[in-house]
């Protein structure tokens, strides 16, 4: 395994090389950022990833950016309007999600943070499904076996160790499926990701570590948390890094496809970072204009990876009107769905606090549920109801 | 001199001050710097005294504790903010096995004034792991010493006691009450940092709560008071040590105890006031010590939480049960 | 079939069947392969099954438990070794927050069955780290489940029963007793995982113990014994959930209670116990429940553990404590 | 920073270089090995790393080095004697300890495990002081400030973040001290070590990170803590690494001399691999014959780390009968001392369970130090003593 080629962000499968790459590499000043798609819409050839979608397939990934926009859209509104409790977008991180999540398989498994509505979209996790722990009603709750797609995880980096665990298991079975663990730049700090590095070397389980530098963490930005690119922190650990540009879906398909075959193909772990923008607040709840420019954040606007696709498929005469009409059509209907779907979600009722806490059952919250009915019971036996400020 | 303050701004001004009167003060945690903190406690200090001394920390809590230990050995103060109770767990090795057992390892040679302040508890709508409350998983520890304050002037004071201590101390944060205000003179001699208060005298039954459910308590008392029924409630504000005499004597005087925080009862700080005052109070009491507080489940998502957390009606109920005795 | 064999053997012996029973079943944890760890729970197991299912890994805990629920969520069983009690805390946020709460945060879906075996507790003149009874800090915990045999019949059934179990289990070894023997019938049907036993009828006083302290219950029961006086001894067996009914019935019986651990008495599980049981027979009790076990201290230098740890006569002086109410 | 001549075991002041050291290294087949003396005493020279010492610095590292193996020596013989409940011997590793320990100044701060005996002796500890944990006397118990060497750390990996933490405080300070941790191969897997790296990157801090690779973590190789050699993780996270032989006193002073000076001059961390070997067991309760070959144990006596450098001094002729000698004589007093400083070692009393559990004092102590001092008080009123089994 050449560590070399890996800081250079080197794919697994080589090519014929030419130079240009390895200018063009130069020019842009950010080493090793594979790119497919220029900012203005321009196909570009990179020597380690190529990619050759049909313009349907294009067509595709632009609609699931759109749509999976206009779903966070929707969320931040219901956030607004008091039918969330809290809503962290991913807006601007829509090819970084997309583009990765549909290089998936069904049979691989993702273990996302808390902000992969994008790739739980490709993944066909029903959207509602998402919106219950931010509304408040459940912390997650979903089956993760119906769509091969975890839980989201809260506790920073605690989900790679899971990913790697489980892709250690994918090995024991012998099966060809891969692991896709996401995590956040500022993620990359916490031991555990370290840690999940390790066990996914030394087992050379078959596990994609995508991670989304959307350079901040909350109100800090990367610097607090690398004094060097993250991709290149795999090599450390025995494995390729790679840096895509993240605001490109055909480059993060591609990578992404690629290092997914790496680990399917027995050569074990690798790591991708996307390089992107977090172009809205944290979270609802955050105020990014207290730590962070409005100019950085329009140069960023105008890497927009919805509009450079668009461009792309319009230069390219790859859709027409009636496509895009059709797709605003389309995100009404989400949106409308969504919005009822979250305004009907049922409240669960007080009992649902002793509700799986054990699968085996637990005398103690036996007890403890009996008395807690009891309880409540005593309030209609006064006629009272059970209000606030139990 | 007294001004009407929140919470929040009480532990601003204090941490202020500290920073003023020590330079080897400093605050580190995740986003303290420009940001101020995600409940603004460490607003403006960024501004006013630089990234030297309000650090923004890589995002990892063991590694923020660790290095506060280190920096404490090289003779700093670091007062650590923990962003929220349920992401402390990354850090509790480093707080268990290092911070809270290094002077006592080094035989007395070396001190660790490192506090560590930790927003608790639920009530704010939060998303899992944002509402915990983890006190007992600290208090249990040697070498720890863990407090809450329940108002502005405690907030005040007791941050100050702790910052001055030369013992590690967990400082636990109602996160709720924030934003509540009241009086705080800047300039009184405070009680010890471990001493309990009675926050309201009352006969027939103590009421023991600390930091958010001091609060509901006095609510509780204010309640049962229209009701003939006098509550006394003793606000604990440290649970370790415990300032059990003042606990003592109230039960001496009422004869009856319940004991109410948001913590699961199960294996809960409650549990030890219970049995310590039991053991202290056999003779007197004429009822066992009832408890109330949170379930033995994870904390529940946020449309679920006031059924969850102990209120008024559930504190009434207890004591119902009590005097039922 | 009825055997003697010491505690170790008897783990040995269970994880044996259930590897062979289970394909599922792995065993993980830093030296359990070619080593058989380093108490050698695990011995033999490497050479019979690979290191598919024996697992040498990292060193670092965390990563253990967060793969070892990985491993689980793919359909394996993990039972992970954690070499000594004090080295569980960097793998405490993944046990907290996610082992703990996976289940319920997957409203069911999903189901984590890893056993997490911790040879705990002092008394093998160790050097620090090595001797601790964390057992509370889990027990505290929604979630979990937490166990602890004395004896090896026990050490080799309830460890059958928590890797059948589909919750996670924490599963402490007392490891001064890994070379005492007993006798184990690998073919009696075994009482539940989480029921109480009582280890030595009697009527004067209960003594509550579990893990390494029911020896020292027994001992001082046949010492009281001599005196006159008839100790019952309830083995508890289980730290979450707990069988208060079985203590319950034997201190409505005794009307006196004596609960004994190693852990340090402040909020440890004798203050659940207690302040359970005092609400459960408020009106049986002669006596205050009363706790013996730790000091508020980090573990001592083992020159000191003798002193430390409650024995014999610690107990006995509990027992005339309580008697004298 | 050049992240590449770091992966290649770049020192961090280049000077001329040859095409020698770089051939020798594709030789030898460990990348980047720096080594100054042959295991067969021979002096070679490295490009990167030159040291020049007099007569009497040598005799001076071998005398460290036969000190430091005669006292392990002695305290194994004292656990087996039953004076100490365990000792961690560190044979053969006395080059990595002594020529690291060596490269310090008094101002620096050193951060050791529960195994650096001889880097303790560098720093002028009392051996004395190291026994009584191992004793079961105390938990520690010197006075790091003193030499400016901290408690033993037994919890793997914790120090590491210890010296971050005390190197970002020399930074704030303005000191030029810098701070050495040392850490094993095992702890390199540890979370904590990789969140060491990061704050000491991320805050510029002064701090070398030592590992002592002596291969062996208890009963597992290296290769289940990483695939990759350990060195190699420092680029990762922004700083250079080296490896250095271990078992060669003068590369391993040179080595660590220039990354203490880097870390000195404002560059911030470095991370130093000594590759050695644990010739003895773990501790003195392990077995290693459980799991490991004693051809490989034969293997790396020849390249043991005291004969190696008295075949030099021999071949040189810096040294005579008299110095050997006058070493014995010294190690049989150093023997002694220990010996006798042991046996008559004071056990704490009991009450000392209470000391220093808290510097300020707590209510909660004081009442259980009353209870329990009238609990053994109650013995002697019984004309008892207070025996066994309290
Ligand atoms: C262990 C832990 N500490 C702190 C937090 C609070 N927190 C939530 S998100 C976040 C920033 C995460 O940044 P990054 O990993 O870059 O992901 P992003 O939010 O940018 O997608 C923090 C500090 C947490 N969830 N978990
Ligand atoms: C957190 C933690 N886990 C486990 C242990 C038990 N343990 C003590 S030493 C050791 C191996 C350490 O290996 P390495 O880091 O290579 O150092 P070495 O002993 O070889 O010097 C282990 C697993 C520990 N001390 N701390
Ligand atoms: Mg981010
Ligand atoms: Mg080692």
């Amino acid at each position: 395994m050449s560590v070399k080629s890996t800081a250079d962000g080197g794919a697994p499968a080589k090519r014929g090389r030419t130079t240009r790459a390895a200018a063009a590499k130069r020019r842009s000043g950010e080493p090793g950022l594979v790119q497919l798609l220029t900012p203005q819409g321009e196909r570009v050839e990179h020597d380690d990833y190529a990619i050759d979608l049909t313009a349907e397939e294009l067509r595709g990934l632009y609609r699931d950016m759109v749509l999976t926009r206009r779903f966070d859209g929707e969320a931040i509104t219901l956030q607004r309007q008091g039918e969330l409790g809290l809503w962290a977008s991913l807006l601007g991180q829509e090819a970084a999600q997309i583009g990765s999540g549909r290089a998936t398989r069904p049979d691989d498994y993702v273990f996302p943070t808390y902000r992969e509505h994008g790739v739980a979209w490709t993944r066909d996790v029903d959207p509602l499904n998402l919106l219950g722990m931010f509304r408040g009603v459940n912390n997650g709750g979903w089956d993760p076996n119906e769509n091969n797609f975890h839980l989201y995880t809260i506790v920073i980096g605690s989900q790679t160790l899971h990913a790697a665990g489980y892709a250690m298991g994918v090995a024991k079975d012998g099966a060809d499926s891969a692991v896709l663990a996401y995590f956040g730049d500022g993620a990359s700090s916490q031991g555990d990701v370290a840690e999940a590095f390790t066990f996914a070397a030394v087992y050379n389980a078959p596990v994609v570590f995508f991670c989304q530098n959307n350079q901040w963490a909350i109100s800090e930005p990367t610097e607090k948390q690398s004094r060097v690119p993250i991709y290149q922190r795999a090599a450390g650990y025995g494995f390729p890094g790679v840096r895509v540009d993240g605001n490109d879906v055909l480059a993060v398909l591609a990578v992404t496809r690629a290092a997914l075959e790496h680990a399917r193909s027995g050569q074990g772990p690798m790591l991708v970072e996307a390089f992107t923008y977090r172009m809205g607040a944290h979270t609802t709840t955050d105020d990014p204009t207290r730590y962070r420019s409005e100019e950085e954040r329009e140069e960023w606007a105008s890497k927009d990876p919805i509009a450079r696709l668009r461009a792309y498929l319009d230069r390219e005469g790859l859709a027409d009107e009636d496509f895009y009409t059709g797709i605003d059509t389309e995100s009404d209907a989400l949106a409308k769905r969504v919005r009822e779907g979250v305004r009907n979600m049922p409240n669960p009722g007080p009992m649902a606090i002793f509700d799986n806490v054990y699968a085996d059952g637990s005398s103690l919250v036996d007890e403890e549920r009996a008395q807690f009915a009891e309880y409540l019971a005593s309030f209609e036996e006064d006629g009272a109801t059970a209000g606030q400020g139990h | 001199m007294t001004q009407t303050m929140a919470v929040a701004k009480a532990l601003n001004e204090s941490l202020r001050k500290a920073l003023d009167n020590d330079p080897k003060v400093l605050v580190m945690g995740e986003d303290v710097g420009r940001l101020g903190g995600v409940f603004r406690i460490t607003d403006g200090l960024y501004k006013d005294f630089g990234e030297g001394r309000i650090i923004d920390t890589p995002l990892a809590e063991s590694g923020i504790v660790g290095t506060a230990i280190g920096l404490a050995l090289r003779g700093y103060r670091p007062v650590v903010e923990i962003q929220f109770d349920g992401f402390v767990f990354p850090a509790y090795d480093q707080i268990v096995t290092q911070l809270a057992k290094m002077h006592a390892r080094a035989l007395g040679k070396i001190k660790l004034p490192v506090v560590i302040r930790i927003p608790y508890g639920g009530g704010i709508g939060a998303v899992e792991h944002h509402s915990e409350s983890p006190e007992t998983l600290f208090a249990h520890v040697a070498g720890l010493k863990v407090v809450s304050p329940s108002n502005p002037s405690d907030a005040y004071w007791m941050l100050q006691q702790a910052i001055e201590c030369d013992d590690p101390v967990i400082f636990f944060e109602p996160k709720r009450r924030y934003w509540d205000k009241g009086e705080v003179n800047t300039e009184a001699v405070p009680i010890g940092l471990h001493s309990a208060v009675v926050a309201q005298q009352g006969t027939d039954v103590t009421l023991v709560a600390y930091g958010p459910m001091v609060k509901v308590c006095l609510e509780a008392a204010a309640a049962a008071a229209n009701e003939g029924r006098s509550l006394e409630v003793v606000d604990l504000r440290s649970l370790s040590p415990i300032d059990f005499d003042t606990v003592q004597a109230s039960v001496e005087k009422t004869r009856r105890l319940v004991v109410v925080h948001e913590a699961p009862v199960f294996y809960g700080s409650g549990a030890e006031i219970a049995a310590r005052i039991t053991e202290r109070c056999f003779y007197h009491l004429e009822a066992p010590v009832l408890r109330v507080g949170g379930f033995h489940a994870p904390y529940p998502p946020a449309r679920l939480e006031d059924e969850y957390l102990p209120g008024l009606d559930r504190v009434l109920d207890a004591v119902d049960r009590s005097l039922a005795y």
